[in-house]
C-alpha cells in the first residue's frame, strides 16, 4: 500500500518536476544579464553610429558658413581630425580615459586597446562608442580657427585633444574613479566633458591664432566688426539637422545600457531643448536685428543641443523647454560679446554654441535637477535641493576650462612660436585651398571667392 | 554699328527683355556683375553683424545695333528698367566698328540682326 | 527500507528541484512582457530619429527644387516648423490626439505632458515617436506653399496644424478609442493621418495663396504655366535619399513593437513599392516628355513611398509593386493636372505626393489588403475580400478632407485677410531670402537670380 | 509516523515545486531562440536601412568628383540602378543567390519571394538586408562610367548586375553551399561579393566605354591624361561620411544575428581600418604631389573601409590598422597606375578603391585573421596559420575576376555593338543633363560647364 | 589696337583657345553668359513643364589685339567656332585707344602682348 | 568720355576699390573672368593630375569716366593692383560716346557721376 503511496507519489512529483527540467534544458532562458549585454551591444554601436555621422553635420555647418575658398580645407580638418585622432585614442587617449586610475587624474592601462579576453568584446563596443564623442570634442575647433590655420598644424592639434586633453578631462568625469566623478559632477552626455573642452580649445585657438584678415578694421579710432557672409547657407542647415540627428545618439546612447526605460525621456527633453533653443534664438534675432537670422537660428538649436546634453536625464521636459530657452539666449548674446566686444574671430560661433552653452548645460543641472531622477548627484537649487549640486557642477567647469586652457594655450601658443601655426598674408586672400591643398572646392563656377 | 552697354537691376531683366522685344530687337548678350554707384543699397546682416553691400548684383546686358536702332534701343532699355528709384541703373553707348557673324562670315550691318 | 526509500526519494527530488530554484533565485530570467518593453523603447527611439531625420530630407527636396534667392527662407520654415511644431505638440497636440478620448472625436487629458510617473517612460517614448510624424505632417506644406508666403505667416500655420489640426486627425484614426480607428479604418503608418493632412493643408495653402509672380501667363487668351527650375537638384536627390531612408523608421518603427516579426515584410514592401514608383514615374516622364525627367522620377519614388505607407504592413510584396507602380503613375499624371488644368502652383509637387498618394494608398488597404495579414480591418477587395474595408477608408479619406480644408482653410483665409499671408510683389521678384531674412544663401556665388 | 512524512514530504515539495510552475504558466519566460530572433529582425532592419543610405553617399561622392553638366545624369543613375536593381533582386537576384543551390554555382528557387508562410518573417528580413548589399555592388559602376555613358544602357546593366551577375557570385559565397563558402573562403561582409564584383564591373565599363572626350590627349607622341576637376568637392566629403557612416550597417550587420558580442569589434576595426586608409593615402599624396590631395585621401578613406571589409570580423585591431594603411597606400598607386600608365579613365576612382582594394581586403584575412576568431577559414599567415586560407581567398577572388569580366564584359559588349553604348561626341561635349534628361542641376548658377 | 569680343558656343571654348594658340594669340580674358539670337534654341523641361529657354549659354571672349593682328584673330575665332549652325556667334570689334600694363606701366601696342 | 576696363587679380579687388575710392571715384561695375596671359599660373592638383589652368580667375572691372578722370582712375587702378608679378593685368581705354542715366534720362557727362 504504501509502496504504491510511494510509487503514486513518484509519478505524481515527476510529472511536475520533470518537464520543467526538460524544457529547460532544450530551451534555455535568457537572464536579465544576458538581455542586457545583448541590447547593450546592439545600442551603442547604432548610437555610436549616429554620433559619427555628427562628422558630417559639423563639416556641412563649417563650411557652409565659411567662404568658398576655404572650403575644401575646412572638409579635410574634419575628415582629418577623425582619422587621426581614431588612431591617437586608440594608442593612448582610451588609456588616459578609462585605464586604471591613478588617483582619480589620469588612467594608466589599456594602451593601444591592450585589454584581457574576457573584456574584449564590451571593451571594444565601449571603446567605439567613446572614440565617436573624443571626434566631437576634436572637431568642434575646427570651426573656430577656420580659414586662416595650417592644415598641418590642425593635424597636430588634433592629435593632442584626442590623445591627451580630452582623455583626462574625460577621466575625471566620466571614470567611474574620477575625482569629479566621486564628488558626485553629473554631467550626463557631455556638456562639459565633451562640448565644454571643445568649445575652449577653440577659444584657445581663436584667441592664439588672431582674427582673419580684415575681419576686424579701425574706422577714425572705432574697431569695426566686418561679416564674412558664409558661401552655403543650405548645406550650413543640412549640417544642423544632421547634428540633431545624430544628438539622439549622443544623448540617448549615454544610458550605456540598452535596456534603460529612461531612453525615451531623453529622447524628449533632447527634442525640446533643441526646440525651445532654435526658438529663443529665431526671436531674439528678429527683435534685434530686425530680421529672423538664419545663422543665429541654426546656432540657437544647437545651443539648446548642448545645453541639455549634460541635465537630459535628470530633468524634466519642461525644465528642458526652460534650459534650451535660455541656451538659445545666451548663444546670440554671446556671440555677439565675442564678436563686438572682445573682437575674437570665430567663424561659425563654436565658442559661444560649446564652450558658453556647455557651461550653461551643466550647471542647469544645479538647478533643474529632478531629486527622483538624478542618480549621481543631488536634486537641483529650483527643484528642493539646495546648492551643493550646483557647486559640484561649477567645480568641475571650472577644473576643465582651466584644464584645457593651460594644456591647448601650451600647444597653439608653441606652434605659433615656431611660425607653424598660421598661413601666409597672401594665402589667405587667395584662399587655403589653393594653397595648402592646390584645390579648388567648386570648379567651373564664377564665384567672386576674393570676398 | 554701336554696342550698347547697360547695367541694369536684376529682377527687372524680364521687363526689359520684353520691351526689347516689343521694339524688335532680339539679339541681345546678358552677363552677371556687380555694381557701385550712388545707391548704397541695403546691407545683409550675417549673424548680427552688417555686410557693407556696395556691391550690389546688376545685370549688364550687351547689344550691338545698327545706327538707326540706336534711339529705340536705349528708349526700350529705360521702359523695361526704369523705376525713378537709386540703382536704376546706365546706358553706355561706343562705337562698333566692325561685326562677324561666325556661322555665315557675313559681316557690316547685315550681320547684327 | 522504507526510510532509505524515501531518503533516496528526498535526495532525488532535491537534486531536481533545487538547481532549479537556485538558478532561478540567482539569476532571475526575463519575461516577454518585459522583453518586449526594452525592443520597443530601442525600436522606437531608433526610429523615432530615422523619421525625425526626414525634416533634412524635406528641407532639401524643397530648397533644391525653388530658386536659389528663396533658399534662405525654406531652410528656416523647415527647421521652425520643427521646433515650433515641437513645442505645440508638447503642450496641446499630445493631449488631443492620444488623451482621454471624448467620444472618438478628440483627447482630453495629458496636455503639457502631465503623465503619472508609472506610466512615464513609455508615454515619454511614444510621445518622441510621434512628435516626429506631427512635424512630417507640418512640413510637408512648407514646399507648396514656398517663395511667396510670409515667414511669421508659416509659423502660425505651423502651430496650428502641429497643435490641433494633426492630432485631431490623428486622434480619430491612432488613438484606439477613435471613431475611425473603431469602425477599423487601417492607416498602419499614415498615408492619411500625415501625409494626406500634410497634403491637402498644401492645397489649401496653394490654392489661397496663388501662384507664384509670372507663373501662369496669359498669351492671347490660353493661359501657359512658365516653369521655374530648381536651382539645385543634386540636393534635392539628396533629400529623396535621405527621405527614403528615414521612411524605413516611418514605416517599419509603425509596428509599435520592438519584438514584432513583422518589421521585415514592412522594410520590403517599403523597399518595392519605392522602387516602383520611381520606375513608373520615370518611364511615364520618358515617354510623355521624350526625356527622363529627374524631378517626376524623384517624386515618383516618394509617391511609391506615401503609397506604401498606409498598406505596407497588410499586403504582399507584389502587391506593394503594383500599389508602388500606380502611385508614381498618379504622381505625374496629378502634377500635370494641378499645373496645367487647374493652375494651382505647387513648386514641389506636394499636393500630389503627398496628397493624391496618399489617399491612393490609403485606398490600397481595402484592394490589396491579405486576408491574413490585416489585423484592424477585413481582407481586400481583390484578395477575396469584400467592398467593406474599402468603404472604411473611403469614409475615413473623405473625413480627414473635410476636417483639413476646413480647418487649414480658416486659418490661410485668416491670415489673408489680415494681409499678412504672402510678401509684397517686389520683395517675391527679389527673393525672400533678403527681404524676409536678410540674407544670401550662396554669397559670392554669380546666380542669375532673377530667374 | 510515515504517513505524516509522507504528508510532510509532499508538501514541503509541493512548496518547492509549484511556485515555479506556476510562475512559469503566468509570465512565460523568453528563450535564446526567441531571443536572438527579435534582435536579429531589428538589427538587420536598422542595418539594412544605413546601408540603403550608402546610395546616397555613392551619388554625392560620384556627383562631386565630376563636371557639373553631367550631375543630373549621374543623380538619376543611382537613384534608378537601386530602383530596377530592387524589382530585377526580387524577382531573379535573391532566387540565384539563396534559392536551394545547384551544385553550389547558383539558386534555383525563391524567386519571386516564392517562400513558405513559415519562414517569412525571417526571409523578408534577410531580403532587405541583401538588396541593400546587391545595390551598392551595382552602384559601384556608375562612378566608372560617368560622363559618356548612355542612361539607357545604364539601366539594362544595372539589371544584369542585380539580377544575375551579383547574386550567382554571391551564391559562391554566401550561400551556406557555395562552392567556395564550402571550401572555407571567408569574406565576412563583401570585400569580394559586392566590392570587387562592382570594381570589376567598373573596369569593363570603362575600358569598353571607352575615356572621356579629351581625358588623354597626345602630345608629340605621348599620351598626357588631363584631369577633369571635380565640381562640388564639398558634396563629395559629404558622400565620404554617409558612406562612413553606413559602413557601420553594412560590416557590423554582416554578424547577421542581433544577439552577436562582436558587433562592438567590427565597428572598431571598421573605424580604424578606414581611419588608416585615409592618414595612408593623405600622407602619400602629400609626399608624391606636395599638397595632401582631398580626393585621394577621400579615396584612401574609402579604400581603408573596402580593406576592413572581409577582415573585419576575423582581425585585431592592430591588423585592421594596418590592413587599412595599406589599402590607402595602394589606391593611390592604382588610381595614378590605371591613369598614367594603362589610360583607362575612371572619373571617380571606383576601380581602385573597391576592385583593387577589395581584392587586398579578402587576402588580408589569409594573412592577418586570428586563430580565434575566424571561423571559417583558417588562422592568418602572420598569425601562426599557414598559407591554406591565403590559397583559398585567391582562388576566390580568381573565379569571381573571371565571372565578373566575362558577363559584364558581354553586356557592355554587345551594348556598344548596337551602338547604344555611349552619347554621340556633341552630347558629351554640351552634357548629358541637357541631352539626356533636358535639365540643368543648378539652374541660375553661372558655370564654365564647357570645362 | 582693337578690342574684338566675340560671343560663342560653350563647347566650342577649347577649340577656339587651340586655334587662337596656333595663331599666336595668347592673351585672352573669358566671361560666361547668356545669350539670345536667332537660335531659339532647346527647350529644357522641368516637371514637364517647358522652360523657354530664349537665353542660352554663351561664352564672351575679350581680346585686345594690334591693328595687324586683328585678322588673324577674327580667322582664329571664326576656325574654331564654326559649325554652320545657328548659334555659332558673332565677333565686334571696337576701337582700342590705350593699353596700360599694370605689373609695368607699359602702355600702347608694347603693352598688348 | 572714356570707357575704362581692367583686369585684375582677385585678391586685389578690395584695394583696388579703396584707392578708387580715395580718388573719388565711386561708380563701378565688377564681373567675373579667366584670363589667359603670360603668366602660367600655378597648377591645380586634382587627384594627383595637373589641371593646366592657363585660364586664371580674374576680376573685370569697368568704369565710364570723363576725360579729365582718366589719368587718375588709371593711377588708381595701377596703385591697388600693382604687385610687381605676373598676372598684375591690364587696363583698356575705349571711347565712350554717350552715357545714360536710366533713373532720370540724364545723358552726357553729368550722367556718369
Ligand atoms: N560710371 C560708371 N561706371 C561703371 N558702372 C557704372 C557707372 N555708373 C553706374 N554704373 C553701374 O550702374 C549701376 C547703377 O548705378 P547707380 O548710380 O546706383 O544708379 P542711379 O544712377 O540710378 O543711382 C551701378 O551699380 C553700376 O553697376
Ligand atoms: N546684335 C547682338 N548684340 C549682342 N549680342 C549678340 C547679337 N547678335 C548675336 N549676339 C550673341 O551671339 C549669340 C549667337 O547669336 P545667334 O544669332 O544665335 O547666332 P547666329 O547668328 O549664328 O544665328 C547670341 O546668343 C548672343 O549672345
Ligand atoms: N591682350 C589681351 N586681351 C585680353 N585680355 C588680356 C590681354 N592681355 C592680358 N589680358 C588679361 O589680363 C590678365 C593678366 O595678363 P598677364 O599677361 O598675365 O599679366 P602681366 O601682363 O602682368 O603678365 C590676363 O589673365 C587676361 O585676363
Amino acid at each position: 500500500m504504501k509502496k504504491r503511496a510511494l510509487t503514486v507519489l513518484v509519478v505524481l512529483l515527476s510529472l511536475m518536476v520533470f518537464p520543467a527540467i526538460v524544457s529547460a534544458q532544450e530551451a534555455e532562458y535568457v537572464t536579465k544579464a544576458d538581455l542586457d549585454g545583448i541590447t547593450t551591444m546592439l545600442w551603442l554601436v547604432v548610437a555610436g553610429a549616429l554620433v559619427f555621422l555628427m562628422q558630417a553635420g559639423f563639416a556641412m555647418v563649417e563650411v557652409g558658413l565659411t567662404r568658398s575658398k576655404n572650403a575644401v580645407n575646412i572638409l579635410m580638418k574634419n575628415l582629418m581630425d577623425f582619422a587621426v585622432g581614431a588612431l591617437a585614442f586608440f594608442a593612448v587617449g582610451w588609456g588616459l580615459m578609462y585605464g586604471a586610475s591613478s588617483g582619480g587624474w589620469f588612467g594608466t592601462s589599456e594602451f593601444f586597446l591592450n585589454i584581457p579576453t574576457e573584456e574584449w568584446a564590451n571593451k571594444m563596443r565601449d571603446w567605439f562608442f567613446q572614440v565617436v564623442f573624443a571626434a566631437t570634442a576634436a572637431t568642434i575647433v575646427s570651426g573656430a580657427v577656420a580659414e586662416r590655420i595650417k592644415f598641418g598644424s590642425y593635424l597636430i592639434y588634433s592629435v593632442f585633444i584626442s590623445a591627451i586633453v580630452y582623455p583626462v578631462a574625460g577621466h575625471w568625469i566620466w571614470n567611474a574613479e574620477g575625482f569629479l566623478a566621486v564628488k558626485g559632477f553629473h554631467d550626463f552626455a557631455g556638456s562639459t566633458v565633451v562640448h565644454s573642452v571643445g568649445g575652449w580649445a577653440a577659444l584657445v585657438g581663436a584667441v592664439v591664432l588672431g582674427p582673419r584678415l580684415g575681419k576686424y578694421v579701425k574706422v577714425d579710432g572705432k574697431i569695426i566688426s566686418k561679416a564674412f557672409p558664409g558661401h552655403n547657407l543650405t548645406l550650413a542647415a543640412l549640417g544642423v539637422f544632421i547634428l540633431w540627428f545624430g544628438w539622439y545618439g549622443f544623448n540617448a546612447g549615454s544610458t550605456l545600457n540598452g535596456s534603460s526605460a529612461d531612453i525615451g525621456h531623453i529622447a524628449v527633453t533632447t527634442t525640446l531643448g533643441a526646440s525651445a533653443g532654435a526658438v529663443a534664438a529665431m526671436i531674439l534675432s528678429w527683435i534685434w536685428f530686425k530680421k529672423p537670422d538664419v545663422s543665429m537660428t541654426m546656432n540657437g538649436a544647437l545651443a539648446g543641443l548642448v545645453s541639455i546634453t549634460a541635465p537630459t536625464f535628470a530633468v524634466s521636459p519642461t525644465s528642458a523647454i526652460i534650459i534650451g530657452l535660455i541656451g538659445g539666449i545666451l548663444v546670440v548674446l554671446s556671440v555677439e560679446f565675442f564678436d563686438k566686444v572682445l573682437h575674437i574671430d570665430d567663424p561659425v560661433g563654436a565658442i559661444s554654441v560649446h564652450g558658453i552653452c556647455g557651461v550653461w548645460g551643466t550647471l542647469a543641472v544645479g538647478l533643474f535637477a529632478e531629486p527622483d531622477r538624478i542618480r549621481q548627484g543631488t536634486a537641483g537649487l529650483f527643484m528642493g535641493g539646495d546648492a551643493t549640486q550646483l557647486g559640484v557642477q561649477a567645480l568641475g567647469v571650472g577644473m576643465v576650462f582651466g584644464w584645457v586652457v593651460v594644456t591647448m594655450g601650451a600647444v597653439f601658443l608653441l606652434l605659433k612660436a615656431v611660425k607653424f601655426l598660421r598661413v601666409s598674408k597672401k594665402e589667405e586672400q587667395q584662399g587655403l585651398d589653393i594653397n595648402e591643398h592646390g584645390a579648388d572646392a567648386y570648379h567651373g563656377f564664377q564665384i567672386f571667392s576674393n570676398m | 554699328m554701336k554696342l550698347i552697354t547697360a547695367y541694369i537691376q536684376p529682377h527687372k531683366l524680364n521687363d526689359v527683355k520684353q520691351k526689347l522685344f516689343e521694339a524688335e530687337i532680339y539679339k541681345i548678350s546678358v552677363t552677371n556683375a556687380l555694381g557701385c554707384g550712388q545707391q548704397m543699397g541695403y546691407t545683409e546682416k550675417f549673424r548680427g553683424v552688417d555686410i557693407e553691400v556696395n556691391l550690389l548684383k546688376k545685370i549688364r546686358i550687351e547689344i550691338a545695333v545698327n545706327d538707326d536702332f540706336v534711339k529705340k534701343t536705349i528708349k526700350a532699355i529705360i521702359d523695361g528698367a526704369h523705376t525713378g528709384e537709386i540703382g536704376d541703373g546706365k546706358i553706355f553707348i561706343t562705337p562698333l566698328e566692325e561685326v562677324v557673324r561666325i556661322r555665315t562670315n557675313e559681316t557690316g550691318t547685315v550681320a547684327i540682326g
